[in-house]
């Protein structure tokens, strides 16, 4: 019987390896998976590229904690705060950081997911942010060469899953998580609750267990506020 | 500067979101950026249905909730509690933004640093290596909506133009603004540059371009 | 008030032009909007390119009737029956033919809708469905450049929607509805039942009514038999 | 031709079926292609739990379901009636294929044509300009899935070899197929070609490269 749930944190962390590509979902804190970030912290995975919507708020909280640890080497984000501790990082070097168009970051993650290697796409064209790269008009507009960004783990919050690792979001949780979910080689998921396999509406499933490898039940846990 | 504002009262941060609010159209599916943005929502003549799109995942934002229907998994891009309007749907994030880039949203109304008189916005970075860059979701919403407004302060705190004939900033994209609306004026960007079609009451044309690097025109 | 419900065929169909590009959904008779192709049988444009999963089957079904009224310039498919009436029109030189692996339909499709210019797929490199087509090795892979596919109207059938547009589909009617509905611009749904606006589980639409722009009601009509 | 096949039968679609399900592993994401693939689901060994995908969006697609509980609306790629597995979900046409695509299925099973000794796969014409063309999904699920088995009668009715040196008809794909099941024998595409590793009783290896094209190795 096919069962992806797993009974400990340190099973759900297993075999992650220094140098990992880490894709830790979430748009502010709903939809983060606050629980499997602080797994990662106990871990202990060294030398990781981080890729987020943005570097966080201040210096509280489990990303700012890998961070603090110096275990990340990079960041890819869309998002960069002065005042959190991941900017401060990268205005003094520690920590390497390559921003992208939020758009352009979800397309990149869509792409990885569904074996698109590349993409043309209007945004940043003419910016900073594409100065480097391949450009081309298409269409009467110019864009800018972008590539799949592939995770080595993506960390995942559901709001309810089952065994099969098939999942539901719920409201603005949903962001990040499906498309970071097929992104990674290793996906791990948190869920707030547990449903039996065909509980699960198939109409509204959003993301097909195929995508995902460990599923551990956090039963608590709203987001914190903003 | 001999153009005075001795009559001319400007536009605080509510005028102004009310002042574009007037503008959107029955039907229109809008996305509002961070900050004064944010407010247009609030002054929308009632009756007139328009939906909201808030990049982070929602179609069909609805206003702030009262703190006893708060749902914590329900925010903005700004992240603030909302609402749904009926209706509302939810999209991941390349759903969302593939929504924005290709070319659905009929508006969006965003903050600025500076806006040229060829359409040309920067509003993510002060300089040119920025070691905390904020580009968010605004690149994409500049080159994928079809119109792109800007609601902002006309001058800086120190007296400086916004209203440029070229930006010094970092671009957020090129030649996407349509019309800039500010504590003073409302400016369309056309093929000739920027032409004033309001100014609040009191204040003179001359006095208008004193405050503004570009050259304006007349309707 | 936004209503994009529309009471008669006419205005469903009113302001197709000849020479339109025209996305027809479903697979199979599931998803397919047999009372919209109907409709623009009487409706009467001409000159038609024709995108659709496959030509169809055989002589009959409202599809057959446009290339049997020489109402179609081109077809662009993934899948053309040499029995089917398509087929045979194909064969003898008199509708021109574009055939595009399925998937790379759909996400040209999906492309077109989401403000991709063109993509890097790995589908069909070192096929004859590259053959003139740019290519390139990316990731160790060597990949086709494939362009967005544009519609000028979309034909597209669901199973629930509102006066927004907000639409459901069911089971395997799903398909290619929700790709096409947002990758042309004009996008006409048919739909089985109608709801009122806020019935639809926020959670569950699958098509969002910006890229629809009528609604119509046929209130009959499972699929044909296979 | 001196091999002989007078002791040795042949299997028929069912049994070749069975022996491919045979190798099928608890837990594996499986799309199964148009014609004798299909026939995989029905023999599977009860308890082994392996989830079906239909590229017309269905993850977790069940057998054919008894007439009285038909759903028009639920077919799989051949357009035909299917039910659902518990745990079933629908997707559409570009999540579908974005799954196959993006090398998610641990296993296809297609019908060909040809194989080649380099896992070249030729399955969706047998003319260079075939007027109509039915590629389908084949394309898709070649490169995009994880293994590529073909299931298909050793040789064509009229006893020309499909066990290939080099393909003569047009490619679905390049170095895709890991394994061939046919009537008479089972062949895993390796570095050195096809290497023969299971074979019907009765058959000798000789008399099976009597009818193969393909220089056949020994594990």
């Amino acid at each position: 019987m096919i069962n992806k749930i797993v009974r400990s944190m340190d099973e759900a962390m297993s075999g992650i390896q220094d140098g990992s590509t880490v894709l830790i979902a979430g748009f502010g804190h709903v939809g983060q998976p606050i629980a499997l970030i602080q797994g990662l912290v106990e871990q202990g995975a060294r030398d990781l590229t981080i890729v987020s919507n943005s570097g966080g708020r201040g210096h509280t909280g489990p990303l700012a904690r890998l961070f603090e640890q110096d275990r990340v080497r990079k960041i890819i984000c869309s998002f960069l705060r002065a005042s959190s501790l991941a900017g401060e990082l990268v205005r003094v070097g520690k920590v390497e950081l390559e921003v992208v168009p939020q758009g352009t970051l979800a397309e990149r993650l869509r792409a990885s997911g569904s074996g698109v290697q590349a993409f043309f796409t209007p945004t940043g064209a003419g910016t900073k942010v594409a100065e480097g790269k391949e450009t081309r008009e298409i269409g009467g507009r110019e864009c800018v060469l972008e590539y799949a960004l592939h995770g080595d783990v993506a960390l995942i919050e559901a709001w309810r899953a089952d065994r099969w690792g098939n999942a539901m979001y719920r409201a603005t949780g949903r962001s990040y998580n499906p498309i970071m979910a097929a992104a990674a080689k290793l996906t791990i998921m948190q869920t707030q609750h547990l449903a039996e396999l065909g509980e699960l509406d198939s109409e509204a499933i959003t993301t097909p267990g195929i995508y995902v490898n460990r599923v551990i039940h956090v039963p608590y846990g709203d987001p914190p506020p903003p | 500067m001999s153009a005075t504002m001795a009559t001319a009262k400007p536009l605080n941060r509510a005028a102004m979101a009310a002042r574009a609010a007037q503008d959107l159209r029955e039907g229109w599916y809008v996305n509002l950026g961070i900050g004064i943005p944010t407010l247009v929502a609030d002054h929308i003549p009632s009756g007139r249905e328009v939906i909201f799109h808030s990049e982070n995942g929602i179609l069909g934002m609805g206003p702030a909730p009262s703190p006893d229907q708060v749902d914590p998994w329900l925010i903005n891009a700004s992240s603030q509690y909302v609402s749904l309007q009926p209706g509302a749907c939810f999209l991941h994030h390349a759903d969302s933004f593939g929504l924005v880039r290709g070319g659905h949203l009929d508006l969006c109304v965003l903050g600025a640093y500076q806006v040229a008189e060829n359409g040309d916005l920067a509003n993510w970075a002060m300089t040119e290596n920025d070691p905390a860059p904020q580009i968010g979701g605004a690149m994409d919403l500049a080159v994928g909506t079809k119109e792109v407004w800007v609601l902002m302060e006309h001058t800086t705190k120190d007296g400086r133009a916004r209203v440029v004939h070229q930006c010094t900033y970092p671009l957020t994209g090129r030649g996407v603004v349509t019309r800039v609306y500010t504590n003073l004026a409302v400016l369309d960007v056309t093929g000739r540059g920027f032409v004033v079609i309001d100014i609040i009451p009191g204040l003179t044309i001359e006095a208008l371009q004193a405050r503004t690097e570009a050259k304006l025109h007349l309707p």
